[in-house]
Formats: C-alpha cells, structure tokens, sequence
C-alpha cells in the first residue's frame, strides 16, 4: 500500500471543478452552487461544513457517481466521469452483504490487474492497517457499527488510489482507534503522496490533518472559506485555527 | 415391393376402444410382416392429432370422422380410407335420474324428473358440431321428442365427462367403450339409456385417415395396412378374448383387466365394421341434422373425402 | 425514461411482432390452418361480436378470473405470510404443501366437479388453485427476506405485537417481493382461464375449446388476442399502481 | 427451531393429511371411485413397478421436467435480468410480453407440435414456457429491487462495467428474489408436465391421462403421490442449498 | 415532549443488571462479562469504550432486544424484556424505508394512545428540536446522513419515554449542529428528570453530557471504570476529568 506511484508532480490540479452547481431531481433548487476547487496534487483538503449542506453530495461529483447539473469537472485533466482511479470511502460503511470482511475489502481490487494472491495479501495488509485482522472470514452483519466503517476504510485503502475521497470516515470510531488511524493515514499521505479530499465534521480533526481546509455553508451552498493550514498538532496556533474556523462556520451556520 | 429398408409409418390414435384394429395390427406383427414399421402416436383428442397431421408429423390416423372432414374443409389434404367401428357413442345415466327414467326415456319421463327435482337433467357431451353433440340432440329431440326445456346439455371433454358423470355432477352423458364398461363395474346404479344404433343409425364413428402425400408415395404400404386392418377387424369378431389380450397391451395396460375389455367388445357400444361405403350416408344424414338444428353451417361434401381405392382393393382379393 | 419514447418503443416492439407474424402466416413455411394472419382476427372479432358471443365470452371469463385471481392472491398471501413466520406452523404445512403444489390444474378438476359442481365457482376454484401457489412462494420469500434490523426496530418502539409487526414492519417490507408475485399470478390466473373452462364452463376458455376442435384457428386467436388484450391493460395498470405504492424506492 | 423438531412437526403434518385423506376416502362422503384411500397406492405401486412401467414413466417425466426446468429458468433469468437493466429493450418487449404471457400452454401444443415434432423436446419445450414465465417476472422484480446505494458502489471502484455490475453487485443482490422464482418455478414444472405429456409423448402426464380416461383412480393417484415425492424431494434439496447460498442474510 | 412524568423517584434503580453476560451465537466466546449495572431513575450514564467491545450490545440487551446469555436484567422493576417503555436511538439511524419523514418520527408514537393529532404535533414538535422541520415530506433516502440520524433522535425524543437509551446519537453530525442538539437534551434532562444511557465515542461529550461514565474493556469486554462525573462545561477540572479517562481507556485498550 505505502508505494510511491511514479514521481508526484507537485503543483498540478489533479481534482478541477469549475463553476459547477449540483442538484437532485429535475426541477429542485440546487444544492451547491458556484462551486471553483482546484486541489493539487499531493494536497491534503478538509472539507466541513454543516449537517445537510452538500458534503457528501460533493464528493459523489468527484467520483464521478452524481452528474453535475453546470460547469465542468476533471480528474486527472479528464473530463470522462467513469474510470476515474479513486478510492471512495461512503459515509455509510456500504459493505456487500454476501461477501465475508475480507472479500469486502478486496473488492476494488478486482478490477485491477492484480493477482488473488496479491489481492489476498493486500486486503489482510490493509485489514491490519483498521486493526481488523482477526475479522477476516466474518459477514458483514456480525460487525460492530465502527468495524463496518473501519472496513469501509480498509477497501479504499486497499486499492491505493491516487486520489483518496473519504467521507467522515472516522465518525463512528472512539478517540483512540481515530488517533491510530489519523496517524496512519497521516504516514500514508506522506509516504505515497496520494491526494486526500476529506470530509469531516470534527474542526480538530480537520484542522489536525489537512493542509487545506474548505468550509461549505449557506443556502444554497457555496464554498464560505477556503484556508491553507500550517498548524501543528497541539500548541496555540492549533487553538486558534480551530477557534476561527468555528467562528466562521457559525457566520454562515444555516441549514 | 418387399423392399430392403421397410416403409416407416407414423400412426396416430385416440386411446378407445375403437383403435383395437391398429393394436391388433401392431402386437400381432403383421404390419412388420408386410414391410411396413410401424410407429404409434397416442393423442389426447382429435383435433390435436389434425394438427399434428397438418403439420406433417404423422401419416395416418386412427380417430373420428368429424375432425378429418373439418380439417379438409381448412385446406389440409387427407382421406378416409377405411372405417374401423360405428355406432359407438352411447348414452349412459346414473344415480336418481337412471332410476327416474328407466330403460324406456319418454319425454314425459323427462319432464316428471325435472317437476320431482326442481331441476333439469344434466346431460354432458362435447361442443356443438361434434359427432357426440349431434347425435344425442338428434336421440333427445328426434327419437324420445324430450322437451328442449327440460334437459340441460353441457359441452365439455370427454375424460371430464365421464369424471363429471361420477362425481354426480351430471345425470347422464353421452360415453364410450371401453368406458361403458368400466363405468358400469364401478357405480352399479350406471345404465344405458340409448346404444348408438338408437341415437342415430348408422352413427359415424372412428375412421383410418391418411395423408394425401403418403397415399401417393407409399400406396402399397397402405394397401398392406388395411390388409391388416381387415383381418384385425374379423379377428375381434372371431376372438373378443384373444383380441383383448392384445389390445390390453396398448390400451390400459395394467388399468384395465383383459376380460373388462372383453366385456367390453361384446357390449352394445362396440360394433366394428371395416367398410367405409356405409359412412358417407350416414354422415351426410348426421350433417344435414346439424345443419337443421343450427350447429353447422353448411354441409361439406362428404364423398369427396373418402378414398375407397384401398379398401375396395382389399376385399377384392 | 421519458413515457412517451417509452410508449413509441413499446408500439414499435408490437408492430415488429405483428410484422413478423403476418410475414411467417404468409410465407407458407407453416400449414395456414395452424397459424392464421393477424390480419384475419379483425373480421373474426367482427363476427363474433355482432353475434354478441363475444362479450358473453369476455363477460364470463372475467368474472371468474376475477373472482379466482382475487382469492387466490389473498390466500397466497395470508398463507404464505404465516408460513414466513412461524416456524412452527412452517414445519407442519411444509410436506403437505410439497405434495399439493405439484399436482396440475386439470387434477384438480375431478375434485372442482365434485365440490361445486359444474359451476363458475369450479372455473375459479382452479383459477384461484394456480394463482395461489405463486403468490404463497413469493410472499413466503418476500417476507424471510425482510430486514431483520427494521424488526427489531418494531420491538424497540412498541411496535413488536403481532398485528403492529405485520402490518407496520412484514408487509410493507416484503411489499415488493409480494408485488411481485401478484404481478406472476395476474398472468397465470388467465393461462389458467383456457384450462379451466374446458369441462363445460362458459368464457373464453370453452369458446377456444370448440373453435380449436373445429379448426377455426382464427377464432382460436380473436380469443388469444383478446386474453393478450386484456391481460396486457391489466398488466400495464398494475405496473402503475405499483410504482406510485413502491415510490419510497429510489 | 432445530431440524429435528422441524423434521417431526413435518412427519406429523404428513400423517396428519394422510390420516384425513384417509377419513374422507373411507367415509363415502364422495364417491370412492374418485378418491382412493392412500392405502391403496402400495398396491398399485407394486403392480406398476413390476411390470416397469413406473420406472420407464419416471425416468421419461424425470428427463423432460430437467430438460424444460434448466432452459425454462435459464432464458427466464436471462431475459428477466436484461428488461429490468435496460430501460429500452424494456420498452420494445413490455408490449409483446404481454401478449406472450397470458397464452396457456395448452395452446402452445400446435406450435410445439409444429416447431419440434412428437418428440420429447416438445413436452420439454411446454415445461420451460411456464417455468420461464415465471422466473423472468421474479427476476425482473429482483434486479429492479436491488439496492442502488451498491451499484452505486460498484461504480466507484471500477466494478460499474457490464459484466462486473451484473455478476458482482446486481445478480448477487437480486439473488433471494431470483431464488424464490427458480424455487415457485421447481413446482411449476412439475405441474406443466402432466399438461405437458397429454399429446403422446410418453411419461407420467401421459400414464394418467390414461390411467384417468379408464377411470383407474389408483394409478392416477399413484402417480401423484410420485409427482409429490419427486417434487418434494428436489424442494427440500433446493431449500438446503438455498440456506447455503444465502448464509449472509441473517 | 417536555413534561414532567410523575415524581421522579430519585434513588430507585430503573435499570438493574445483575452478573450478566451477553454473546451472539451459541459457541462463540461471549461479548461482555460480569456486568454489574444499576442506573438510577433521573441519571444520566456516558458509556465509552473501544469500537467493537460491546456499547451497542449492552444497549439492546437493556432495550429488550437481545438476550443475555447469564444473569438477570430488569428494567422498571421488572423482569420481562417485552413492553419496555424505552426510546431508543439507533446507532445506524434506521429509518423505515416506506414512510416519509414525518411518519418515521410518528412510529413510535402509534403504539401509544395518542390521537392522530396529537401524533403529528408531537412528530413536528420533535423534527423542530432536530432542525429538520423543512424536511417533513421527504423519503428517507432523500436525506443526507446527519439528517437521517436526526431523524433518528426524533423519533426517540417524539415518545417522550421515561428512558432514552442513545448509541452514538451525534456521531455523523457537525460541531455546531451537535453542541446545539446536546443543550437540548441537557434541557430535556434537567426538565423532565428522564433516564438516560448514552453510548459515546467522544470523551468530551461524555464528560459534557453525563454526571456518570462507565467504561468498557478488555476481551471478553467488562466494565472497567464506573465513575462519577461533576466536571462543568469548561475549566480545568472538565479537561483533567477527559485526560485521566484517556488515559485509563487506553489503558484497558484491546481489541
Ligand atoms: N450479529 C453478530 N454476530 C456475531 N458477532 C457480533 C454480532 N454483532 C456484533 N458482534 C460482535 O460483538 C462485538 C460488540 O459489538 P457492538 O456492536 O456491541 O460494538 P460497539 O461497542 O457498539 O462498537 P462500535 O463503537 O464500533 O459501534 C463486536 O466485536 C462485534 O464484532
Ligand atoms: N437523493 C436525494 N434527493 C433529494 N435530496 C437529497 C438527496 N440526497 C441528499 N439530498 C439533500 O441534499 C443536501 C446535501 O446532502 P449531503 O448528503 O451532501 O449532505 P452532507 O453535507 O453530506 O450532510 P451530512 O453531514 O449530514 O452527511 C441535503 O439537504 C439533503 O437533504
Ligand atoms: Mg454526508
Ligand atoms: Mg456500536
């Protein structure tokens, strides 16, 4: 999983959305609206935002499994919405029942030219990574709710993308199975310089993670602030970054 | 005309009593005998073995004369070229109204039943324009001048009539052998109100038909084959035990026993008569009823329909 | 979809149908008295309906497919459901079922006869009979199949009683298993239709019966035509209500 | 419930229809010659056995029923899954399965009789109409209810192609639905043989028209009670595997 | 919604578990041992622990819904697990598919005796508290994951039960949307005197919320910690109660 794939072109807008609004149905009003994000390649990019105000349904757009209503969308410089080579972790865990925990994981990898064997091992190697390694063999539904999640993560992981879409994956987890797992996935964006989009709604964990953090708000939703963060783990800068984000999420708290 | 490889002829029949000849022909060898092989078709009902005719599947047929005249007149080219029983439709009671009616049904018997039971007599059969229709309407209101008010007919298969007859759904129905038989062994109360001969004289019956194709491609088979029809024919006259032991091979094979069949042969429904001639009038007669009564709309010719070459061949000889 | 190009591509689909038909009646690759053009049903319906047995026919079948389909769905439902959900009463019923549910419309038809005679209610009694196992199968599976979380919900919020579970939680949650099975028996009830008025039961089915036996094909398929007629508006309905009920689906 | 209980609830069940059967057959509330007890089947099994005439029927019925069973289930799944994915082979069909539908197999007899001869493909061919009726609308209803949260899923990790969204999300999650249809279509068969073998082709459908046209209600009976058994046995087995297949339900 | 149901009999154990172990399956190990539980009418009890040691299967167990396999468990008093007058707040947030919003807060509410009226203020008056009073008329799969989850608490809250049995109720929800939602249920605490159990994944909210905090661990799980908590909002007991607890969970971390 923690390969560097080719030389990681710093600089270049891997995630390119320009002017694009979004909406379900045919004649609802729009979710998000005026929508510009360029995210490089390498970045790391928190997106928050209040409950309901178009975070997930942003992510879909990127991945390709929601069309935009305007405006264009490209990945990778290609504006083709399939066969984008993303790993999407769901908000909920979206296991396939009648597949065990380890062929869960291993799904993404199907469609790759991957050996089972290799598919084998990189799916235990990624279950190890959520900490579920004796979980292998089970079936989805004797899981607990954050095992689900953590496997939800582990499938994403185990295709390692380039680009990695995780949406509040961390939500269902206690403190200390989201620090393992911050710090992990903190290690993988390092080594491999992936290209993180990361939904959360945890201003700490935003705040603690990503280099770039974007606040959605109003209605219809637009992108309110987009802020670089250099912020360290702990310390006053932390404290502050965290403080002003709230405050603004709050200017625009609407929903 | 022995050839090396014998003719193969597909044979279609309505599993009664009055297709004994083609078993007799089959379990006694004598089609093998003059080059012929012989393979047998069991249909369920007429109409479905016309089809199979149209269509080509089987070269001759063992069954009624109604459903070879109604598939000449849609253009299907086939024959009758020998007769194999007449008479056979009976009409069979049961239970009260059996009782009511006697042997001797007047149509004041009629009426009493209907006034004693508040209800008329059911009476099955099959559908307008079928040989059983015709020739029990023609019993019902030529022969005993029943009240059209006091009976009921009601159309239906003939396995579900005799399943009907019962079941006490109905209280008389127009059956044949080996039915006839079968049905009086098991519900006593069974008996006959009218033979076929007093229904209708001369009551067309079952006939052998034929392809047009085959009667011009395999004459000398067929010739062989009524041959053997013939002699089969005087075989059941002759032997009734000997010829339903044969016959018993194909027909209820382990349903019935021999002697039922026996009985059968010897009962008034069963009357074997190989020559075709006698039919055509009487089917002209039955036709031009049912023209009279309003179930068929115009009368077909009939002689046209017969092929006399091979029978007429036969008992020259 | 857009209706309408629907619409268009289901005329298309009939037209090529029709087309096709028409071209092998024609060709003379098959006997003519087995396949009469559609073209021929036009003046047969004209004729069997100024004779007004054509209504008469239409009239009878469809009370007795009506009353058949109705019962039988209803009973396949209810049995089906009770199978689905007590193990106990599953166990018992399970051979039984296993030895009736092979045995043909036309076995049936004795024990029709002897328990209502010869009657519209025998002709829906085997209506009814087919009808019945289709919609106790799907509803039996329809219903196993139904989330157990969305139970235990029930229980959580009072709603675990019996008569709460059945009709808040099982049935709307087999709902589209049990559609279905309505669905496979509105066709199969008029399969049956033919079959049960063989044995001297007025409609459609008798009607074809006597045509058949007489060769008039083309009045054998004025009455096919008129089942597919029938049939496929019933279907069509169907399939409208069904998606205003199942509409909470995406 | 454990299957030893369950196994004993079912023997009762059993016994418990034989013993009414039984009751009923022997009290002369209906005509003995339509009911047999089912204490006469032993006999007539022995007569039938020894003479061969029920092997040779079973093992005929046995090869049409598989024959019809496996095509009829195969193309219905086929075509079931093909209108339910795509939204204008849908449309083009809709109609004209409709018109299909509705026709009994009884009036299939010409064309099957036309189309394959007197043969065993025919009575194979009838088999699998019905069968195939009946899994092409349980499937389509499967497939349509398939949760769109997982093909959703399969196209965000590269699985939303053709064959890696039928045989990884679609047909896997339509599987239950798909299963009760092969299951009511197991049944089905059965049932369409009888019908099936009416028109000389030899098997057990045409060894009770015979046995029922003599009015032989024991051998009739025989035969069902065979039907019974046969079809009983590949349910349970059908049920076995099934619970197999769909372990991950819980 | 805000009623006072009787006098809450403070002191009275409505909760009572006794020696009880809980598994799934027949043969396989158990899932939580030795739990020794009684919670008093009118308290309000954080439970933490690890993901997968067993928070949502203590919940169901007490909700009725499982069986333990050893011990006794009563609620009220009473021993039978049917009729529980509880509300519960699923951790998924389980929404009936087929019923539109409204009606899904309404469910609980039709086992009661409560005109249909009375039901749809209720139902209204609980999808205000969770802000979601604009999305009435919509199907479940119309909402985004944090509005499904609210839903959730509606439907709990609707019931007005004497106890609200909660598993991770504001897991998937944004910070403000969640401090909002957490004065609320402060409010309804402190103003109807309800029981509460609370299963957490965020030491902060369970010292915020609860005056009593139970910790899970170790396999089999058991209660490991059981402490009462008097730490205001802010302020450095607060922070000193949360660290020692982050503490002693890692501690007793494993799974
Ligand atoms: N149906 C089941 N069959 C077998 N094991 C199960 C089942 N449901 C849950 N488990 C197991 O029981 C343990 C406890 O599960 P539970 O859902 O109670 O955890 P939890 O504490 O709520 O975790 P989380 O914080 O992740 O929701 C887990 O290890 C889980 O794998
Ligand atoms: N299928 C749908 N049809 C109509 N509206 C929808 C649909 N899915 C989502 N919405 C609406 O779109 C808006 C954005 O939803 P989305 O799931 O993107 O929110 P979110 O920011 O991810 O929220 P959360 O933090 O609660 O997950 C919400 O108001 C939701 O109600
Ligand atoms: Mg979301
Ligand atoms: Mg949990």
């Amino acid at each position: 999983m923690a390969t560097v794939k080719g030389a990681p072109l710093s600089g270049a807008a891997v995630i390119d959305l320009k002017n694009v609004s979004i909406g379900y149905g045919k004649d609802a009003p729009p979710v998000l609206v005026d929508v510009d994000l360029s995210v490089e390649r390498g970045s790391f990019v928190a997106i928050v935002g209040p409950s309901g105000v178009g975070k997930s349904t942003l992510l879909r757009v990127v991945a390709g499994l929601h069309k935009a209503r305007t405006g264009g969308v490209t990945i990778h410089q290609d504006p083709r919405p399939a066969h984008r080579p993303v790993g999407l972790v769901f908000q909920d865990a979206r296991l396939l029942p009648w597949r065990r925990v380890v062929k869960n994981v291993q799904f993404g990898l199907e469609g790759l030219p991957v050996t089972s064997d290799e598919r084998l091992r990189r799916a235990e190697e990624a279950l190890k990574l959520v900490r579920l390694d004796g979980y292998a063999r089970r079936w989805p539904y004797e899981l607990s709710g954050g095992q689900r999640q953590r496997v939800g993560i582990a499938r994403a992981m185990a295709v390692d993308p380039d680009i990695l879409l995780m949406d509040e994956p961390f939500g269902a987890l206690d403190a200390i199975t989201r620090n393992n797992l911050q710090d992990e996935l903190r290690r993988i964006h390092r080594e491999t310089g992936k290209t993180i989009l990361f939904v959360t709604h945890d201003l700490e964990e935003a705040v603690h993670l990503a280099d770039r953090i974007i606040v959605l708000g109003g209605t219809p939703a637009r992108v309110v602030r987009d802020v670089r963060n250099s912020a360290g783990r702990d310390g006053s800068v932390f404290r502050e970054q965290v403080e002003q984000l709230r405050l603004e999420i709050a200017d625009n708290y609407s929903i | 005309s022995r050839a090396a490889d014998p003719v193969k002829l597909e044979i279609g029949y309505i599993p009664i009593l009055a297709a004994a000849p083609l078993f007799i022909i089959d379990g006694q060898g004598w089609a093998k005998d003059a080059g012929i092989t012989l393979k047998l078709t069991r249909f369920e009902s007429g109409p479905h073995a016309i089809q199979a005719m149209a269509a080509g599947q089987i070269d001759l047929l063992y069954a009624g004369v109604a459903p070879v005249l109604v598939a000449r007149t849609k253009g299907v080219d086939v024959s009758v070229i020998a007769n194999s029983a007449v008479e056979e439709m009976v009409v069979a009671a049961r239970g009260p109204f059996a009782k009511a009616v006697g042997t001797t049904p007047t149509a004041d018997t009629f009426k009493k039943f209907a006034a004693d039971n508040g209800r008329k007599a059911k009476i099955g059969t099959q559908p307008p324009g079928s040989v059983p229709d015709t020739v029990l309407k023609h019993w019902l209101f030529k022969v005993v001048k029943v009240n059209p008010a006091d009976v009921e007919l009601v159309p239906m298969g003939i396995e579900k009539t005799q399943q009907a007859l019962l079941a006490g759904a109905l209280d008389a129905a127009t059956i044949r052998e080996p039915t006839v038989t079968v049905t009086q062994q098991m519900d006593p109360s069974v008996a006959l109100l009218a033979t076929g001969a007093q229904m209708f004289p001369d009551q067309p019956g079952t006939v052998v038909s034929a392809r047009g194709e085959v009667l011009k491609k395999n004459p000398e088979a067929i010739g062989a084959l009524i041959k053997a029809h013939l002699r089969a024919v005087e075989l059941i006259a002759k032997d009734p035990a000997g010829a339903s032991k044969i016959v018993n091979e194909y027909l209820g094979k382990g349903l019935l026993e021999p002697s039922t069949l026996e009985a059968a042969f010897r009962g008034p429904g069963s009357k074997f008569v190989a020559d075709p001639h006698g039919v055509v009038p009487a089917v002209e007669n039955m036709m031009n009823y049912a023209k009279e009564i309003g179930s068929a709309d115009g009368v077909i010719p009939v002689a046209e329909a017969f092929d006399f070459r091979f029978y007429d061949a036969a008992v020259a000889k | 979809m857009k209706t309408r190009n629907s619409l268009a591509l289901s005329a298309l689909g009939v037209i090529g149908f029709l087309l096709l038909w028409e071209a092998v009646a024609r060709s003379g690759i098959v006997p003519a008295q087995l396949i009469p053009s559609p073209s021929a049903v036009p003046a047969a319906f004209l004729t069997e309906f100024r004779s007004g047995i054509w209504q008469a026919m239409v009239a009878a079948s469809l009370s007795h497919y009506l009353v058949g389909l109705s019962l039988g769905a209803f009973l396949g439902v209810t049995f089906g459901t009770a199978a689905a959900l007590w193990g106990v009463w599953d166990a018992c019923q399970a051979w039984v079922v296993r030895m009736l549910r092979p045995i043909p419309a036309i076995a049936w038809i004795p024990f029709a006869i002897m328990w209502f005679g010869i009657s519209e209610a025998a002709a829906s009694f085997l209506i009814a009979l087919t009808v019945f196992w289709i919609n106790y199968y799907a509803t039996y599976a329809a219903v196993r199949g139904v989330d157990k979380d969305l139970i235990e919900l029930g229980y959580a919020f009072g709603q675990g009683g019996l008569v709460a579970r059945l009709f808040k939680i099982v049935l709307p949650g087999a709902l589209p298993g049990i559609l279905s099975g309505l669905r496979a028996g509105l066709g199969q009830g008029w399969m049956t239709v033919v079959a049960a008025e063989l044995f001297g039961i007025s409609g459609l089915g008798m009607r074809m019966g006597e045509a058949s036996s007489l060769l008039a094909t083309h009045i054998v398929v004025l009455y096919m035509v008129t089942i597919a007629l029938l049939y496929g508006v019933s279907d069509f309905l169907f399939m409208q209500v069904q998606s205003r009920v199942l509409s909470w689906q995406r």
